[in-house]
């Protein structure tokens, strides 16, 4: 910090490129991939638990109370995967567009991480592909595991 | 007469003496004990909060040795069942909730402000508010133990043995209530942290140029506001069906035990990364100082900070992984569990990387913090396994998961604030720690908690269930245990090390400087201890390092403390928008106030009056806090809440 | 993108209200904080209420819930919602007063409607978890309309006090936003309780 | 002292003070059957995959700090600020290597969970245990209701055949908890859940309660032992047959105060004890251990226990029943001929 400059001199403002984004779609590219990951898990986990253990007694033995049960999870699954992906589409676009915001390699992004805007992009990319990742863990779980157990 | 001001263009100036003599009259907290006891001063606050938590931490410490001499060798006597059971409940609530939050909100009080650029946190009042209602819950939850009938559940407390029939004394009403009244002051304080860091951010601080520490306690703060009704509203079911004879939890009228337990770690699980995501942005921010660079991966580790807390809301059920849930539905939190190691995973490389590509100069803190990364890779590593469904049917309830509990609180809490403690008490007392008794302590520490606590493991993989009271002989425990109990009392005197150089330097301790570690953020740039009114301007931002942008020649702007705006018509600060961090308002900051203790006041006789079932004390207190509130909100000129000019 | 210009900060200082006006001011955000802490809160309720209903083994219900007085109150809570939106739209103080007063009639009318539902139920908070679950609901709910009411009721003395004008009007926006959430909560309560029964 | 060498100290520390020759008795590094073989390799792999990982973050940690150290004095306040390296490979590098060895963790996981979800044939026999503070119950089921019985905190089992338990929890949660043949399934209220055991070696195995359960969870054991299938059907048999008849005057007279002062409680089948809140004792001889398994099944420990329970367990739901001397004397004969 300098002694010297001046609050009223020219700074540049943290993010130069925000009109050129909607701020919507940045919204979407941060919360859609953790958004799509707790909703297939909440919704799978609902799925799973009440199908085997309606109420007091597990149905050991005997297969889920509904037999479409694996089927609908697995669509619950891709369906959030494929809203990960586009949140992480939609982030990359943004990233593209705002990814001058500010000089320096793309490795800048990362470490120094000036703009506001690419900042966020940024993010919003690392995370649609991250929890692209956690669904597909449970995509893992659908594959391997019997729906109840025998 | 005085006229309404809707509007002004905040006068740029230089800090100078003269604004600073007018700040202080403006901003200082009157002496004596009124002062006191009416302060909204977040550096005051933030002070008291650490040290009733380390009061607290000092409680649980010495009930952990007393059970640890129980536990000194098999079939000891030192201590009965029900004694046993009191102590290990009271411990684990005392270090959860009394200890591992509270300092955290108490550094996080301290320094948001200073790091921030901001004159106060969003809400003073509300602040007092939660430091007072967290003294009176905690006073609360310890009147059982104190008269005999402390807690006897362990700290989660499942039904049906807390419900009546099987736990008939008082000792969960005092828990069920003081929790309750616990969730306020977290609540209002995570709140308040939220409004914070959103409104009153220096000028040019873009959500990209926060301190991690920030990110870690806004995250905490998110998740709080999310979760502690689940365990408010868990405790008061619990306590309606304790006392009225409802059928929440009760299994023969259609009730179900297990909503406890869903419940509790809806609210359990995320609490546990609240607990330790502030602790892993203070390593965050303050490694990198001594390894003198900025942290590697910023933007990596702010959003591992966001991503674990996400994946924190979906992992609850594994603790109850042995509740007879289907496996397919166990194996979801099995995934869930298990990639929330990446973010983790993500912090410990950026921290290695940043002491491999840095210059370490080895301090007591940067011990502290180092030897963090290991303990919280072990932590990890032990919660890892028991993410695995099957090994966790193994690992669970034994010495195992103890080992790995303390790993986590210890090891990314403890360890974190006791550096954070040599870090910033330059700045809060202008003294610096002793460095040597700090060497002392750190070792001392570091070996006692290894010795405690590793061995732990093994008892755990040896079979040792938790939560008995004594053991028998040839079950191969025995030396085991008895190493944890020499390695407690070793940490026990670490702890002990650490507040004999408190107390030294407080007195005699080498002066510090406005900047002793030569650090790179805000609070940095104020003299320590800072004044009461922080900035004697509103410093503005324009990177992640304010103070190191010399050196690292990374733009042509440079930040500044030294000329910005005055705001002194009154306690006044910025408000700034969410994402830039754009000049948006003068906010009005409200001065010394009494309506936080009196609104404690009332609770507490409220919360009293429920747990002796004096309804009439319950009404009084009731409308004493209701009163408070109201007086608390009634629009006042002062803080520009009232449109009509006086003389109307 | 070739456009990596740097654009710069206007370094003509404008004008900022003093004091925080309405969205610019902290009690706003506040309220918001407020409302997901408190909207948490409701979620879990519910939760509870459907894990104990889909869990129970045997009947659930005691006995079909009747809408008779929880209908209108819905109705009432949604008029009020609306009374609110038009009285906190403008700036005459007459309307604000009559728009807030409207909304505190309606909640009145449905904190009475909700007295007589209970007095006429045929089960306790004591009978079984449905009855502990259903009064608890119902209470919990009442409880933040009756703090509502409250605070309703302050805008109005504050309002007829003047403090109020067409710019500084924090507590109008901040109480009119939890107003339009407790009656949120209490649609969602309203349709869990009494219309998810007969869906299964 | 750096803490790599530290932590291979504590390690050191940790062998010299562990006996290679005794096995604990609660155990689950080894395993005795399908249930708990798979379970027990991948314990040792996921605890070799973390001790891996700690060694590499010490080692990491350390050498950077020794080799990096800024050297010199001065104070930090003279060391330079620099920002060198982005670093950012050691943050994809390492991710990279975390992600596999968790991918590779989360499949062997749920293939572990799938191999023990079912057992690998039908069992053919099935005991229903009731978990209560602080015993277990076992209910030995049967289609033909003359072969269903009672015991209590030791089950027989036939080795090499899988064992379905149904277990119910009758006050608090209890946990069933077999280590070396099974991980933990809760005793809940309300609901009945199900798992299997299957021992491949006949032996006796120990057990715990381990959901914390109250004043004695320290003192709820059980045991299971697992019988060659003659053996085990000899022992069904036996455990299907009435009390034995007292011989002589002192089990007379014993099996009267037994049926006067314990009646209420335990049953012994065959006589007018009826009772069904404490264990079956119809065969107490039968079974090694008293109390929840906190006592061996001796007179010495037999006359203890009835003289002052309370003492030995307290908070335990058999209260002090102030026998005199001569009763007791005369109830442990007469338990004592229950075989």
């Amino acid at each position: 910090m300098s002694a010297t400059s001046s609050a009223t001199a020219t700074t540049a403002h943290p993010s130069p490129h925000r009109a050129k984004v909607s701020l919507a779609a940045l919204l979407f590219g941060l919360v859609g991939g953790p958004a799509a990951w707790f909703g297939q898990f909440v919704a799978n986990y609902a799925l799973a638990s009440f199908a085997c253990f309606p109420h007091d007694t597990p149905r050991v033995g005997t297969g889920p109370l509904w037999p479409s049960v694996p089927t609908a999870m697995l669509a619950i699954n891709i369906a959030g995967m494929a809203i990960a992906l586009l949140a992480a589409f939609v982030a990359w676009r943004l990233w593209s567009v705002t990814h001058g915001e500010q000089p320096g390699p793309t490795s800048h992004l990362l470490e120094v991480g000036e703009g506001r805007t690419r900042f966020l992009a940024v993010v919003g990319l690392m995370a649609g592909l991250g929890f692209f990742g956690a669904i597909a863990f449970n995509v893992v779980a659908l594959l391997m595991v019997p729906t109840c157990a025998g | 007469m005085e006229d309404i001001e809707f509007e002004r263009i905040p006068r740029y100036v230089s800090a100078t003496a003269a604004y600073r003599r007018g700040l202080g009259v403006i901003w200082e907290t009157p002496p004596g004990i009124g002062g006191w006891l009416s302060s909204v001063d977040h550096k005051k606050i933030g002070i008291c909060y650490i040290v009733t938590a380390f009061a607290f931490l000092i409680l649980g410490g010495i009930e952990a040795l007393v059970m640890r001499l129980q536990l000194i060798g098999p079939d000891r006597h030192l201590l009965t069942p029900e004694q046993y059971d009191q102590l290990f409940s009271t411990h684990g609530m005392t270090m959860i909730f009394l200890y591992a939050m509270p300092v955290l909100s108490g550094f996080s009080n301290y320094l948001w402000p200073l790091m921030l650029g901001s004159r106060d946190m969003a809400f003073p009042r509300l602040n007092a508010l939660s430091y007072w209602i967290y003294v009176a819950a905690g006073l609360f939850m310890y009147a059982g133990f104190a008269i005999g009938v402390g807690p006897n559940d362990g700290w989660f407390n499942y039904v049906p043995y807390a419900s009546r029939p099987y736990n008939p004394g008082m000792n969960i009403d005092f828990y069920a209530l003081g929790m309750i009244y616990l969730g306020i002051s977290t609540t209002v304080g995570a709140a308040n942290f939220l409004v914070t860091v959103m409104r009153t951010r220096a000028p040019g601080m873009s959500v990209n140029r926060m301190p991690i520490m920030v990110w870690g306690t806004l995250t905490a703060s998110a998740a709080n506001i999310l979760v502690v009704p689940a365990v408010s509203l868990a405790f008061f079911l619990l306590w309606m069906d304790r006392q009225f004879g409802t059928h929440f939890f009760d299994v023969s009228a259609g009730g179900q035990p297990l909503l406890w337990q869903h419940l509790f770690w809806m609210f359990g699980h995320p609490w546990v990364y609240a607990v330790v995501l502030p602790a892993m942005g203070m390593v965050s921010d303050a490694l990198p100082i001594f390894c003198r660079r900025p942290l590697v991966g910023y933007t990596p580790v702010a959003l591992s900070t966001v991503a674990t807390m996400i994946l924190g809301f979906g992992v609850w059920v594994h603790h109850m992984f042995a509740t007879g849930l289907p496996n397919l539905a166990l194996s979801f939190f099995s995934g869930a569990s298990i990639i929330i190691t990446v973010p983790s995973a993500v912090a410990v490389f950026a921290w290695t990387a940043t002491i491999w590509l840095g210059r370490p100069v080895i301090t007591t803190a940067f011990l502290f913090f180092s030897s963090m990364i290991v303990l919280f890779v072990i932590g990890g590593v032990s919660g890892f396994m028991t993410a695995s469904v099957p090994v966790d049917w193994q690992l669970t309830q034994t010495y195992f998961v103890v080992a790995h509990l303390h790993y986590v609180l210890i090891g990314i809490n403890l360890f974190p604030v006791v550096g954070a403690i040599y870090v910033w008490f330059p700045k809060m007392t202008s003294r610096l720690l002793d460095e040597r008794l700090g060497q002392w302590n750190f070792w001392t520490m570091f070996i006692g908690f290894k010795l405690a606590f590793l061995p732990m493991h093994l008892t755990g993989l040896r079979g040792m269930p938790r939560r008995i009271y004594t053991f028998p002989d040839h079950m191969g425990w025995n030396i085991l245990n008895l190493v944890s109990t020499v390695g407690a009392f070793v940490l026990a005197a670490g702890v002990l090390l650490l507040l004999v150089n408190v107390i030294q330097s407080l007195r005699s301790g080498r002066l510090a400087g406005a900047n002793p570690w030569d650090g790179a953020t805000l609070e940095w740039s104020v003299p320590s201890p800072p004044p009461s009114y922080n900035f004697a301007v509103i410093p503005t931002v324009v990177s992640r390092h304010p103070l190191w942008e010399d050196r690292l020649q990374e733009s042509a702007d440079r930040s500044t403390a030294i000329e910005g705006m005055l705001l002194d018509h009154g306690r006044e600060t910025l408000a700034t928008t969410l994402l830039d961090g754009d000049a948006d308002a003068i906010l009005k900051m409200p001065g010394e106030s009494y309506a936080p203790l009196l609104l404690t006041v009332g609770l507490s006789g409220f919360f009293v009056g429920l747990l002796l079932h004096q309804w009439w004390l319950a009404a009084f207190g009731g409308a004493v806090a209701t009163a408070s509130i109201v007086g608390w909100l009634w629009p006042e000129r002062a803080l520009a809440q009232i449109a009509q000019p006086r003389h109307v | 993108m070739s456009d990596t210009a740097i654009e710069a900060t206007p370094s003509a200082p404008r004008p900022l209200a003093v004091g925080g006006l309405g969205y610019a001011g902290v009690g706003w955000w506040g309220m918001i904080t407020v409302i997901v802490t408190e909207a948490s809160l409701f979620g879990y309720l519910l939760f509870a209420y459907l894990y104990d209903a889909v869990k129970v083994d045997g009947e659930w219900l005691t006995a079909m819930p009747s809408v008779r007085f929880a209908l209108p109150g819905v109705l009432l809570l949604l008029a009020s919602s609306l009374a609110i939106l038009w009285g906190s739209r403008a700036g005459a103080p007459e309307r604000l007063r009559a728009g807030f007063l409207a909304a505190l009639l309606c909640g009145a009318a449905f904190v009475a409607l909700q007295l007589l539902e209970w007095h006429g139920k045929a089960f306790s908070i004591r009978s079984d978890a449905y009855g502990s679950m259903f009064y608890i609901i119902t209470a919990i709910h009442l409880a933040h309309l009756l703090a509502g009411l409250l605070a309703l009721a302050l805008v109005l003395v504050w309002s007829m006090l003047g403090y109020f004008d067409s710019r500084r009007h924090d507590p109008v926006i901040i109480v009119a936003a939890y107003w339009h959430f407790v009656v949120g909560a209490g649609a969602a309560v309203f349709i869990v309780l009494y219309v998810t029964p007969h869906l299964w | 002292m750096n803490s790599s060498s530290l932590s291979l100290a504590c390690a050191a520390i940790l062998a010299l003070t562990l006996p290679a020759t005794a096995a604990p008795p609660l155990g689950y590094l080894r395993g005795f059957g399908p249930k708990s073989d798979p379970v027990v390799q991948l314990t040792w792999g996921l605890l070799a995959l973390s001790t891996l990982v700690v060694v590499v973050v010490t080692a990491l940690v350390v050498i950077g700090t020794l080799l990096r150290r800024a050297r010199g004095g001065g104070g930090i306040a003279r060391a330079p600020v620099e920002r060198g390296g982005s670093g950012l490979r050691w943050i994809s590098v390492g991710l990279g290597i975390s992600c596999v060895a968790l991918l590779l963790s989360l499949v062997w996981t749920m293939v572990v969970l799938a191999a023990v979800n079912a057992p690998p044939r039908p069992a053919r026999v099935t005991i229903e245990i009731t978990a209560q503070q602080w015993w277990f119950k076992a209910r030995y089921l049967s289609p033909d209701p003359s072969r269903v019985f009672t015991t209590a905190d030791e089950i027989h089992i036939p080795v090499g055949e899988p064992v379905r338990i149904r277990l119910i929890g009758a006050d608090v949660i209890h946990s069933f908890w077999v280590p070396a043949l099974s991980g933990k399934m809760d005793a809940i209220p309300g609901q009945i859940n199900e798992t299997w055991i299957e021992a491949d070696h006949t032996g006796r195995y120990g057990g715990e309660c381990s959901e914390y359960c109250g004043v004695q969870h320290a003192h709820m054991g059980l045991v299971v032992v697992a019988d060659p299938a003659a053996q085990f059907q000899q022992w069904w048999d036996g455990q299907l047959r009435p009390a034995n008849s007292p011989q002589s005057a002192q089990t007379v007279a014993g099996e009267r105060d037994f049926e006067f002062h314990c009646g209420a409680c335990h049953s012994a089948r065959g006589t007018a004890a009826g009772g069904t809140v404490a264990p079956d004792l119809t065969h107490l001889m039968s079974r090694g251990t008293l109390a929840g398994g906190m006592l061996a099944n001796n007179i010495g420990n037999l006359a203890g226990w009835l003289a002052n329970p309370q003492s030995l367990k307290p908070g335990t739901n058999m209260p002090n029943l102030y026998l005199s001397g001569q009763e007791i004397a005369s109830v442990t004969a007469y338990l004592q001929t229950l075989q």
